[in-house]
Order: C-alpha cells, then sequence, then structure tokens
C-alpha cells in the first residue's frame, strides 16, 4: 500500500518533459509542439527555446472548475480549442479534477473529488471559475445544498492562482446587468488576496483560455495582466486596431445594413453599432474555431462581449458615437420647458427693464456721481 | 467605475444632462434677448428690414479689405479655426451617426483622413490665437477669465478627439468618454458663455443690417 | 422513514440540478427535481431594444447556443410581422440542424456514455477484438487493431499516472455496467474522437454566425451577406467548407454515433421498460420550408400526442390563453395575480423571485413546499414531455417515411416492441434517430441555398423594419422553434420601441420542472418514478441514467419576469 | 551585395485587402538583409498578424514555392517550404486532425526544425547499439 502509493506519487511529480519521453515523443516533435504553444500563447518566435525549457520540467497541475451563474458556453467554447485540445488538455497538461459539465462522477461524488483535489494538492491546484456570484440570496444558486459564496471561498483558499473564464467571472456579465435582480459579483469582487486572471469574453476565444492555462503550466507565473487583470497578449490591442476592416474606416467606407454592397465587400461595421474600437480582445487575430472566421468577417457588429458592462452600453446596433438615451425626446421636452421657463424669466426681465425705465426718471446728476 | 461604466455614463446621463441645460440655456437666453424687446422705430421705413438684416448675415461672414488688412492674422486664424470646427464637429462619419440618431436624418461625411488633418489644423490656429492674445499688450489686458476658460472648453474637444481618434496616451474607452466628456462640457457652458455667438451671430448680424435697411442704407 | 437519497450536483449536464429521490427499500418512490440557479435574464432584458434580445437571450444557455437567440429573433419578427428573405430562411435552419447535430452527438458521447461505458473496464480489453466488433458494425476508417491499441495505451497511461481528472470518482465497476471490454474500448475511443469532430462542424456556425459558442443573429436575417465574388462575405470558398462540414456531420453519424447507439443499447435492452415519464408528448414544430406562418411547411409538425396515444394530434395553439399556461405551487416564486395556486400563460405570466428554501448549507429541501427555481408549465393542464422522443413520435405519428424506417430498423433490431419507445432507451435511442435525419437534410437546405444563389438570389437581410420609428406603438409575439431539447417559445411584448415584458418558455422547464398543485409531478420526476430500483443508493447511477437520457439543461429553465414594468424584486444590489 | 539586388517583387496588393500584405512582404525584405549581412534568423508567426479573408493565401501565392519541400511527420504532418525567395521559408505544422496549428515564415538558411535534434541522435545511438549487441548475441 504504502508503496503504491509511492509509486503514484512519483509519477505525479513527472514532468511533462518525462511524460512526452515517456510516450516516444522525439525531440523534434517536442519542438513542434513548443512552437505551436508560443503561437498559441501569443508569443513571439523567439521565445520557443525558452519555452521548450520551461516545458521540460513543468508539471501536471491539478485544476479545479467552479460553475456558478453561468450558461456553460464558457466550458463549450473551451471544448472548441484546436491547439491544446481539450483531450490534450485533459490528458497530457493539467488534471481537471473537477468540472460539472465534464466529469464522470456525480453528486457526493463528485464533491468527493473536489474535496480530494483539494486536499492533495493544497496552495498549488489552479482554480478556474465561470460565472457570477449572487450576493442577494444564497438560495439564488447552490450546488450541493452549497451556496456558490461559500463554494468559492472555500476551494479558493488553497489555491495557487484563479482564473475567472468568461465575463461573468470577470466582471458579473449578465447577471450583473441592470437591475442585476440577483446581485451578481464577479470573481475578484470578492476575492483580494489570490493571483486572479481575468480571461472575459462571453465566451472567451477557446485558444485564449487554453493559452492562459497552458502559461500556467509552462512557467508556473501568471502572464502580465493590464489594468483590468487580463492577459496582455490576448487583450493588449483593440478590436479595432487589429480588424482588417480598418482602412475602411479610415477612408470613410461603411456598410450601412447587413446586405448592401458595403456589407458584401467587406466595409466598416462601425455604422452598424460596432463596439470594436472600444473592445480589446484578440477576436481580429485568432479569429474563431481555429481560424474559421470571427464575427466582424460574419458581417455582424463587434458586442464588445470582453468589456465590463458591455451588456449596458446602450444598444448593440447604436454606434459608439450615439448617444445611449432617447436624446430626441429629452430636447423636445426640454425645449418645451424652456420655452416656459425662458417666457417666465423674460417677462421677468422685461419688468424689470419696464421698472428701469421707469425709475430713470428719477435719476440725479447727484444719483451718477455716488 | 470602470473605464466602461464611465463611458456608458457620458453617453447616457451624463449626456442628457448636458444636452438639457444646452438646449433650456439658448432657450432661454433666447427668450430674454427677444422679450426685451427694440423699441419701435417710429421714423417713415426707406427700405426693407428684412433684405437689410439677411444681407447683413451674408456679407459680415466676409471681411472687408481694411479689416483683412488691419488685422490679417485674426482674421485667417479665426477663419480657420471657424471652418475647422465646422468640418470636424459636422462633417465626420461618427458624428454625423450622433446627429442622425437625435434629428433622425444625416448628411454625407467627408473623408476620414481630411477631418484627422482638418483638426490638426484648427488646433493649431486655436494655439495661435492663444499665443497672440497672450503677446499682444491691449488684447492681454481686456481678456477676461471667461475668455481662456471658453479657449480651452473649445480646444478641448479637438484635442481629446484627435487622441480619441490615434488612441494616443490611455485606453481607446477611456480617450472616448473624455472626448465626449469634454463636448458635454462645452455645451454645459455654451449658452452662459460668449460662446453663445454661435446662435446669437444671425441675430445680431441681422438686427444691425435691419436698422441699416429700414434707413435705406448699405450697411 | 426510508432513505432520501441525494444526487447533487448531477453533473454532465448544462447547469445546476438537484435530484432528491425518496426511497422504498432500494426502489425509488418519489423523485424530486430542482433547478438551483436563477439570474433574471428575462428582468434584465426589460426596457432593452427588441433587436438586442437575441444576444442577451442567447446567453440564457451556452450548450444549446444558438436556439435561444433563433427564438428571440422570431418572437420580434412575428410581433412586427416582419418577413425575412428565403436564404435567411435556409441559413436559420443549417445553423440551427447543425446545433441538433453537434449538440446530440456530444450529449451521447461526452455527457450521456460514460453511464453505460466503463472507462477503467477499457484498459483489459484486446485491441484487435476491439477492431474486429467496430468493423462488424460500420466501415468507419479508424478501427484498425493499431489504433486501438493507441487508444488503450494512451488510456493506460492516463490512468497510471494516478492523476484520474475528470474521470476520477465516477462509479467504474458498478455491476450495472454491461458493455464486455472491447465495447468499451471502442466506446472510449469514439469518445475522444467525437471531441475532436464537434470541435470541427461546429464551424459551420462559425461561418454563418462569426463564432461559436454564441454565433450571431441579426432581426430580419443573418448578418453574413452572400457575394460569390468577394473575399468578405458567403463566397463559393466558405460555401465548399459548409458542404465539407456537412459530409463530415453524415459521415459520423452514420458511420458512429448510429452504430453505438446500436450497439451499446444491445446490452440494456432492461432500460426498455423504466424511465418511461409521462406519456404526454408536446412539439411547438420548426424548420420552415416556406416562412414560419406557414406551418404545413415545417418539416417538423407542431402537436400534441396524450397517454402515449398515437393516433390522435392534438393541435396547439401557441397564443390561446388557456393552452400554455406556468404554475409555481412548488417553485420560488410568487404570483402577484392569483397566488401560489394559479397559473399564467406567458403573456401575462409573471415571476417574482421568493426564495422559501433551507438556507445554504442544507442537506434536503422542504418538498412539500417550494422546492425548485423552475415553474411547472402544463398544456390545458397536463404535465408534457417535449424533446427528441416527442418529435420522432409526432414524425412517426404523422406518417413521416423516413423516421418510420429508422424506428422500424432500431425496434427490429434490438428485437423490442415499439412500447419500448416510452423509456430511458427510447429516449436516447430517439435522439440518435433524429440526429441521422436532420444529417441527411442538411444536404437539402445546402442545395436549396446553392439553387438560389445560383439563380441570382442572394438577399440575407430585409431592412425594411430594421428602424424602431418604423414599428407600431405595440406589438406582441411569439417566436418558437424545436430546440434540440424540445419546443421552446419566446414571448415578448413590444411597446414604445422596447421590451415591455419577455418570458421564455424552455424545454428544460417541461421537463425538468417540480410538480404543479395538482400533484402532478414533471417527466423527470415521473420517469424516475417508473421502475427504478438501485442497486447501491450510495452510487445510484440508475439516476443519472434516466436523467441523463432527458439531456438536462438548466439554465434556461428558471425565469424571472414580471407583466406590470414594477420592480417587484427587492434584491439588494451591490 | 545590397538587399534590393537580391529580393525583387512584383506584387499586386489589391486596394481593397488590409495594407498588412505590403508591409509584411518588407519585413521579410529586410530580414533577408539582416540575414545577408549579419546572419541573423527572424521566424515570423503568421497568427499574430490580422489578416484578412484570403490574405494569407495571397501571401503564399506570392511567396511561391522555390526548390525544397519537406515533409515532417512529428505529431502530425509538418510542411517545410523555401520558397522562390531562397532563404525564405514557410514552415507550417499540424496536428493528428490535419489542421494548421501555427504556421510561421521563418527567414534562414535552414529551419531549426528540419535538423536531427542531439537528443534524438543519442537515443538513435543507443538504439542502434542496442540492435547490434542484440544480433551479436544472436549469432
Amino acid at each position: 500500500m504504502t508503496n503504491d502509493f509511492k509509486k503514484k506519487k512519483s509519477q505525479k511529480e513527472q514532468t511533462f518533459g518525462d511524460v512526452m519521453r515517456s510516450q516516444g515523443v522525439s525531440r523534434r516533435s517536442f519542438l513542434k509542439f513548443c512552437a505551436a504553444t508560443a503561437s498559441m500563447m501569443a508569443m513571439s518566435p523567439a521565445m520557443i527555446p525558452k519555452i521548450a525549457h520551461a516545458l521540460e520540467n513543468a508539471r501536471r497541475p491539478s485544476v479545479i472548475w467552479l460553475s456558478f451563474q453561468e450558461c456553460t458556453g464558457c466550458t463549450e467554447s473551451l471544448t472548441r480549442a484546436h491547439t491544446a485540445t481539450i483531450e490534450s488538455l485533459i490528458f497530457d497538461h493539467i488534471s481537471l479534477d473537477y468540472h460539472h459539465t465534464l466529469q464522470a462522477a456525480a453528486g457526493h461524488a463528485a464533491e468527493e473529488a473536489r474535496e480530494a483535489a483539494m486536499e492533495e494538492n493544497y496552495g498549488k491546484y489552479l482554480l478556474v471559475v465561470d460565472g457570477s456570484i449572487p450576493m442577494g440570496n444564497p438560495g439564488y444558486s447552490t450546488i450541493a445544498g452549497i451556496s456558490n459564496y461559500d463554494m468559492l471561498m472555500e476551494t479558493a483558499k488553497g489555491a495557487a492562482a484563479i482564473i475567472a473564464v468568461g465575463t461573468c467571472a470577470t466582471y458579473g456579465g449578465i447577471p450583473h446587468a441592470n437591475p442585476n435582480p440577483t446581485g451578481a459579483v464577479s470573481v475578484n469582487d470578492l476575492i483580494k488576496d489570490k493571483p486572479i486572471i481575468n480571461v472575459p469574453g462571453c465566451p472567451p476565444i477557446p485558444v485564449v483560455i487554453t493559452g492562459v492555462l497552458t502559461h500556467f503550466l509552462t512557467f508556473g507565473t501568471i502572464p502580465e495582466l493590464d489594468h483590468l487583470g487580463r492577459p496582455k497578449v490576448f487583450y493588449g490591442q483593440s478590436i479595432h486596431d487589429r480588424c482588417y476592416r480598418r482602412p475602411f474606416y479610415d477612408k470613410g467606407l461603411f456598410a450601412e445594413t447587413f446586405d448592401d454592397e458595403g456589407a458584401k465587400k467587406g466595409w466598416c461595421l462601425y455604422k452598424l453599432g460596432c463596439k470594436g474600437p472600444t473592445t480589446y480582445n484578440a477576436c481580429a487575430t485568432t479569429k474563431w474555431n481555429n481560424g474559421t472566421s470571427w464575427p466582424i468577417e460574419a458581417g455582424h457588429p463587434c458586442l464588445g462581449c470582453s468589456e465590463p458592462d458591455f451588456w449596458d452600453g446602450g444598444g448593440f446596433y447604436k454606434s459608439l458615437s450615439m448617444p445611449t438615451e432617447n436624446i430626441t425626446q429629452t430636447a423636445i421636452y426640454t425645449a418645451a420647458g424652456a420655452v416656459a421657463a425662458g417666457v417666465a424669466i423674460g417677462a421677468m426681465n422685461k419688468s424689470k427693464k419696464n421698472s428701469a425705465i421707469a425709475a430713470h426718471d428719477k435719476t440725479t446728476i447727484d444719483d451718477l456721481e455716488k | 467605475m470602470s473605464e466602461i461604466e464611465f463611458l456608458n455614463w457620458v453617453r447616457g446621463p451624463g449626456f442628457q444632462i448636458a444636452v438639457i441645460i444646452f438646449i433650456a440655456g439658448i432657450i432661454i437666453r433666447f427668450a430674454e434677448i427677444l422679450m426685451l424687446g427694440r423699441k419701435a422705430n417710429l421714423a417713415e421705413p426707406k427700405g426693407s428690414e428684412m433684405s437689410g438684416g439677411l444681407h447683413t448675415i451674408v456679407s459680415r461672414s466676409f471681411p472687408d479689405k481694411s479689416t483683412f488688412q488691419r488685422s490679417t492674422f485674426t482674421v485667417v486664424a479665426g477663419y480657420l479655426f471657424h471652418i475647422g470646427l465646422f468640418v470636424t464637429i459636422f462633417l465626420f462619419a461618427p458624428h454625423i451617426l450622433m446627429f442622425k440618431d437625435i434629428f433622425g436624418f444625416g448628411w454625407p461625411s467627408l473623408p476620414t483622413p481630411v477631418v484627422d488633418a482638418m483638426a490638426v489644423v484648427t488646433i493649431i490656429a486655436l494655439l495661435a490665437v492663444l499665443a497672440h492674445r497672450m503677446s499682444d499688450t491691449v488684447l492681454k489686458f481686456i481678456t477676461t477669465k471667461e475668455d481662456y476658460l471658453v479657449w480651452m472648453l473649445t480646444i478641448l474637444p479637438l484635442v481629446t478627439g484627435y487622441m480619441a481618434f490615434h488612441r494616443i496616451g490611455m485606453t481607446a474607452p477611456t480617450l472616448l468618454a473624455l472626448h465626449i466628456l469634454s463636448v458635454e462640457l462645452l455645451l454645459v457652458v455654451f449658452p452662459f458663455t460668449k460662446l453663445m455667438h454661435g446662435f446669437t451671430f444671425a441675430l445680431s448680424r441681422w438686427y444691425n443690417g435691419a436698422i441699416s435697411g429700414y434707413r435705406g442704407v448699405q450697411s | 422513514m426510508s432513505e432520501r437519497i441525494v444526487v447533487d450536483p448531477i453533473t454532465r449536464i448544462e447547469g445546476h440540478l438537484r435530484i432528491e429521490a425518496q426511497m422504498d427499500g432500494n426502489k425509488i418512490d418519489k423523485a424530486y427535481s430542482s433547478g438551483t440557479m436563477v439570474r433574471g435574464i428575462e428582468t434584465i432584458m426589460k426596457g432593452r431594444d427588441p433587436r438586442d434580445a437575441w444576444a442577451f437571450a442567447q446567453r440564457i444557455c451556452g450548450v444549446c447556443t444558438l436556439v435561444h437567440g433563433l427564438a428571440s429573433i422570431r418572437s420580434v419578427e412575428n410581433a412586427l410581422d416582419y418577413k425575412i428573405p428565403k436564404n435567411a430562411d435556409l441559413i436559420r435552419n443549417l445553423m440551427s440542424g447543425a446545433q441538433y447535430i453537434h449538440d446530440h452527438v456530444m450529449h451521447f458521447y461526452h455527457l450521456h456514455a460514460l453511464d453505460w461505458v466503463d472507462v477503467v473496464s477499457a484498459l483489459s480489453a484486446d485491441p484487435k477484438a476491439t477492431s474486429e466488433l467496430a468493423q462488424s458494425l460500420s466501415n468507419y476508417p479508424k478501427s484498425s487493431p493499431g489504433y486501438f491499441a493507441d487508444m488503450k495505451k494512451k488510456l493506460k497511461g492516463f490512468v497510471e499516472s494516478g492523476q484520474l481528472g475528470i474521470f476520477a470518482k465516477a462509479y467504474w465497476g458498478h455491476p450495472a455496467y454491461k458493455l464486455p471490454p472491447e465495447a468499451n474500448l471502442m466506446a472510449v475511443s469514439h469518445y475522444l474522437e467525437a471531441l475532436s469532430w464537434q470541435r470541427d462542424v461546429a464551424r459551420l456556425h462559425t461561418i454563418f454566425g462569426g463564432k461559436n459558442p454564441h454565433p450571431n443573429f441579426v432581426v430580419g436575417g443573418v448578418p453574413c451577406a452572400i457575394d460569390l465574388n468577394s473575399d468578405s462575405a458567403i463566397n463559393m470558398k466558405k460555401l465548399s467548407q459548409v458542404q465539407d462540414i456537412i459530409n463530415q456531420m453524415k459521415m459520423f453519424v452514420d458511420q458512429v454515433y448510429v452504430p453505438d447507439t446500436l450497439a451499446i443499447a444491445g446490452f440494456y435492452k432492461d432500460w426498455t421498460t423504466r424511465g418511461e415519464g409521462l406519456g404526454n408528448f408536446l412539439t411547438f414544430g420548426d424548420f420552415p420550408s416556406n416562412g414560419m406562418d406557414d406551418v404545413s411547411g415545417f418539416m417538423i409538425p407542431p402537436g400534441a400526442i396524450l397517454n402515449r396515444d398515437l393516433s390522435t394530434i392534438h393541435d396547439v395553439d401557441m397564443n390561446a390563453a388557456d393552452e400554455i399556461k406556468e404554475y409555481i405551487s412548488h417553485s420560488w416564486y410568487d404570483y402577484e395575480n392569483g397566488g401560489k395556486e394559479a397559473g399564467l400563460h406567458p403573456y401575462d405570466g409573471e415571476t417574482n423571485l421568493n426564495y422559501t428554501g433551507p438556507k445554504p448549507p442544507y442537506d434536503h429541501l422542504d418538498v412539500d413546499q417550494s422546492y425548485s427555481w423552475l415553474k411547472s408549465p402544463r398544456w390545458k393542464g397536463n404535465a408534457m414531455e417535449v424533446g427528441p422522443l416527442a418529435r420522432v413520435l409526432m414524425l412517426y405519428a404523422t406518417g413521416h417515411d423516413q423516421t418510420k424506417e429508422l424506428v422500424n430498423m432500431t425496434l427490429n433490431k434490438l428485437d423490442v416492441p415499439v412500447e419500448a419507445l416510452f423509456s430511458t432507451l427510447g429516449r436516447t435511442a430517439a435522439r440518435t434517430l433524429e440526429t441521422k435525419i436532420f444529417a441527411d437534410q442538411m444536404q437539402g437546405w445546402y442545395d436549396d441555398l446553392i439553387i438560389n444563389i445560383k439563380a441570382g438570389e442572394t438577399k440575407t437581410f430585409n431592412e425594411v423594419l430594421w428602424e424602431p420609428s418604423s414599428w407600431p406603438k405595440s406589438a406582441k409575439g411569439v417566436g418558437f422553434m424545436e430546440a434540440p431539447r424540445g419546443g421552446l417559445a419566446h414571448y415578448i411584448v413590444i411597446e414604445d420601441e422596447t421590451i415591455k415584458n419577455y418570458q421564455a418558455v424552455v424545454p428544460s422547464t417541461w421537463n425538468a420542472g417540480p410538480r404543479d398543485g395538482n400533484g402532478q409531478p414533471g417527466a423527470y420526476e415521473a420517469a424516475l418514478e417508473d421502475n427504478h430500483t438501485l442497486h447501491d443508493v450510495k452510487q445510484p447511477v440508475e439516476i443519472l441514467r434516466t436523467i441523463h437520457s432527458f439531456d438536462p439543461c438548466l439554465a434556461c429553465a428558471v425565469h424571472l419576469t414580471d407583466p406590470d414594468g414594477e420592480e417587484i424584486i427587492k434584491v439588494k444590489v451591490k | 551585395m545590397s538587399s534590393s539586388s537580391v529580393v525583387q517583387f512584383n506584387i499586386q496588393v489589391s486596394a481593397d485587402l488590409t495594407q498588412n500584405v505590403k508591409p509584411l512582404l518588407h519585413e521579410i525584405k529586410h530580414a533577408l538583409d539582416n540575414l545577408i549581412e549579419t546572419g541573423q534568423t527572424t521566424i515570423i508567426d503568421l497568427r499574430s498578424i490580422p489578416l484578412a479573408p484570403g490574405e494569407e493565401d495571397h501571401i503564399l501565392k506570392t511567396l511561391g514555392l522555390g526548390e525544397v519541400q519537406a515533409k515532417l511527420d512529428a505529431l502530425g504532418l509538418s510542411e517545410i517550404i523555401e520558397t522562390q525567395y531562397a532563404g525564405v521559408w514557410v514552415v507550417t505544422h499540424y496536428n493528428d486532425e490535419n489542421h494548421i496549428i501555427s504556421r510561421f515564415i521563418e527567414i534562414t538558411t535552414m529551419p531549426e526544425i528540419l535538423s536531427s535534434q542531439t537528443e534524438d541522435i543519442m537515443a538513435a545511438y543507443s538504439r542502434l547499439a542496442i540492435t547490434l549487441q542484440d544480433d551479436q548475441e544472436k549469432n
């Protein structure tokens, strides 16, 4: 028994390089794998030797994935990852020890799996969260009778780092949208004492999820983050700045509707409400589903789904330069009110003027000399 | 407040507040001006008030030769920034979309690079105007704090707009929000400062011309 | 008192589902199904632009990632009487059909299979015998002894690493697993094959909608323009990609999914006599050939079947005030009008959060009171089952040739009577059969699209009612469809160019909802109460089998709306 | 030898495309110059550039085929092609399912991945040694 345990332990200590070698993977194959990994992590090809070195010595981390107020779109997205496929992720890269949608065990056994993973890897496991956490009432979302808040706090305690996947976990997302009926909040609203990587998007691009996981596996650290906690390599540039339709924006050529001449020729979608100018994400370069296409290529304006509060941005088909409220109505009401006010003030002024004129007669040289 | 929340605020409630103050201010100012009234002219009319008035509205938009010679700089720089403001505000595609949203109709835009260049010209003209104001002793003497404020609020939308377009210095949502906010500040002070001339210029010019027209003289 | 067992979380589903089963010895006496998560999307949608509604509605579920978006735009189009071009309907059919094929295959292999397939047992399989088994079932090319040897090696290395990951703590070795090791190895191999296959076929959504999950839609048509001469529109290159994907779909369904289902089912024939459920079935109809107004052109006909009586198809009226109603007797909501006992038609529906369940952490729900975030929808007072079985029965009952052929083939092959359809296994088989029907139908829609384009008809969007200023002051409509998990209907009330009320009546509320005021259970509950004996109450794999046969998808099922535009929910919003 | 005399581009970049193609070709030109002058190699990850639909094909077509076309079978296929411009290589990695997982333009005398790797050579040596030993024992 003890021997068995030791044997298991030593296998767990195996590095990624060991695993690859034991599977008979040649060095050349390993280099190719590293090149693909660098590309996936949006790193410069100059980093390939460094990645190779780091991966040689990387260990397969335990990953616990918690799903709260979510739609499972993030998990679905993960399964669409072409580079570092879900299979290779599950078998080679990480040990996905708890994941509602994918794990075989259910009920008590599932919860046991989570507890076992936490205990065995305390301080070392990676916690992935999708979905927001309702603070309005603990009964708004429970798993195994435990509120989302309690489960998050309990599981976060022993995590090395937390990856908040999807806009709900990173910013509260759709449950947080006005009027936020369940009091939904994001992970970093609740947890302040752990490194948190935000991977927003509704859902995030699959290779961005796997890229962040792989980065952690490779270097054991979190990537460089921007002011919203997003990895800069993927969220460093706006959709607009990297959009292949940008030259049309610069020339002032816009699609006016969804199948006019401009739409067919791939002109800029700004007038149809594109949020590309204020949205930071990697869609324009990585595209979706193994480079097949992406929303703007398919003719639909960017919704801005990787930005906080994008649901409350005043309408997906309203251009960024348009006010979000009904200004026409405001203007009409204001004008009506102001005419009345203006007349009143004008009348007051007029009576002032008249009384001044009336008072004028009585002005004497003495008055002026005062 | 996140930057997108900030942007949503300036595009929503912020813009609404600004528009309310702007429209109410303008109307009240006009009401004040119009209701103060003019003394009835008892003299026999020797010409048309209307044609005289309309004439000056147009004619005074062009400087006469002597004014031009006397203060070439003021005229040129003044024209440049006024035309520049017109072009950047009214002929830039995203702006036209905003007007379309409010008025229900739009008009053709100029190519973006033209507007971009015009913005630079306008900023330079405004800077030159300020430099002139500060270097000319007389001008400097008669300049009030309001003048500086108005100058500041006029150039701010141009600078923030230029920065937002070229994404200089900050993230795109913040820059766009700052640009819109600067426009809102301008809208708020507009009716209560000399900026009001943007509306009253026609009225005052018409008034001058109408007097001359009534008297049957060329204004 | 007899034991109450709890399965929470029910894994390998979408969303948060809890099952409590009151045991009578080892037999399930009463079962209770509870949705344990609420978000309030319908409230969030109020006051917004109806053209934006699809994006919000779509986020109801990321697994049925397309259906709520489609139902939503249909509701707006129905309210405004907004006609869409023929091409848009065809593209929507292609996208929706792709959703079925993608979703059903993923459900079978990744969510359902592990209830029937023992991963650990696969380790003792003989690759050569596995190869022979696979080749006897189909001519799928990946079936050589070497292929299965590689798979076995990979699996072995994984198990020996000591980190079982997603396969940890499952009920491996449970006597209810009856497949021989070779069948297990084949199924596990196909589990992995299907993961890679689904990635490819999901690209159909990406081509037309820009991404998957959550492809883009647009009220009035589809966002993608067609222009064979443009790089930036649907052109020949993209269309041929679509054709390739359709071929890939058909190949996998014909050569892997259908043979696997039949082969696995052969070992579990005892599951054709349990898990029946209600015996009442409902479809709303979908896949128009001539627009949504022409019901006769639907590929799936609408209708209701009561008490297994396939000879009578009852008409269903989505708008009739006395047909579809939702009840909340056992749901954590309150009705302003009518209290806990009333049933409301979706147009008049209201839902006010009122959590009265036990304070978490809790062990058991109080099932005499409210116990779920799901409501209980009823059709003319009847609890109904929706989904693949309902559709296959409807097609079968209305004389759809291919369906009859496929159903009879399956029954013959398994050597079971037609009643076997009304069971856990029947439900799972129906899902496979309809996938085959859709996979074949995809080619037809694609061909029609090509014919249209060749004839110079490239319109994909109708701009005539795009501007909200062209709309009537008030309008209401229903957008219905057949989602992979069953009939789906979105009800919208539009006033002053914004959403006044929005209500989604979704498949999982029909199937997973709690009891109504008359004690009539929902479909999950009824199915679990039908002849379920647990071998080991600590390892209730039997519950998983029947629940998974419905393909649960819970996020959609929780409501929150209120018809008066009043803010009734008093939640402290941070 | 100046770089401009080595590389002559004669390509038509459609006005409707983004300006990504032209700068990329210029970048390749500079990298070639660099290779000539200093021997320094350059790798460009095509996936890191926001290409319009059709642009990647356009780039590959422009670069064309040269004298070397090699194939690797390592965790799926890889294609290593020297373009018509000597020193400019296109390296495409596929996975087991024949999907492109990455594509690089390398400006070098020979892409690293073509060379035998020290570790593999060592493994090969011991394998061969064992084989010969077995053979000896058998005899």
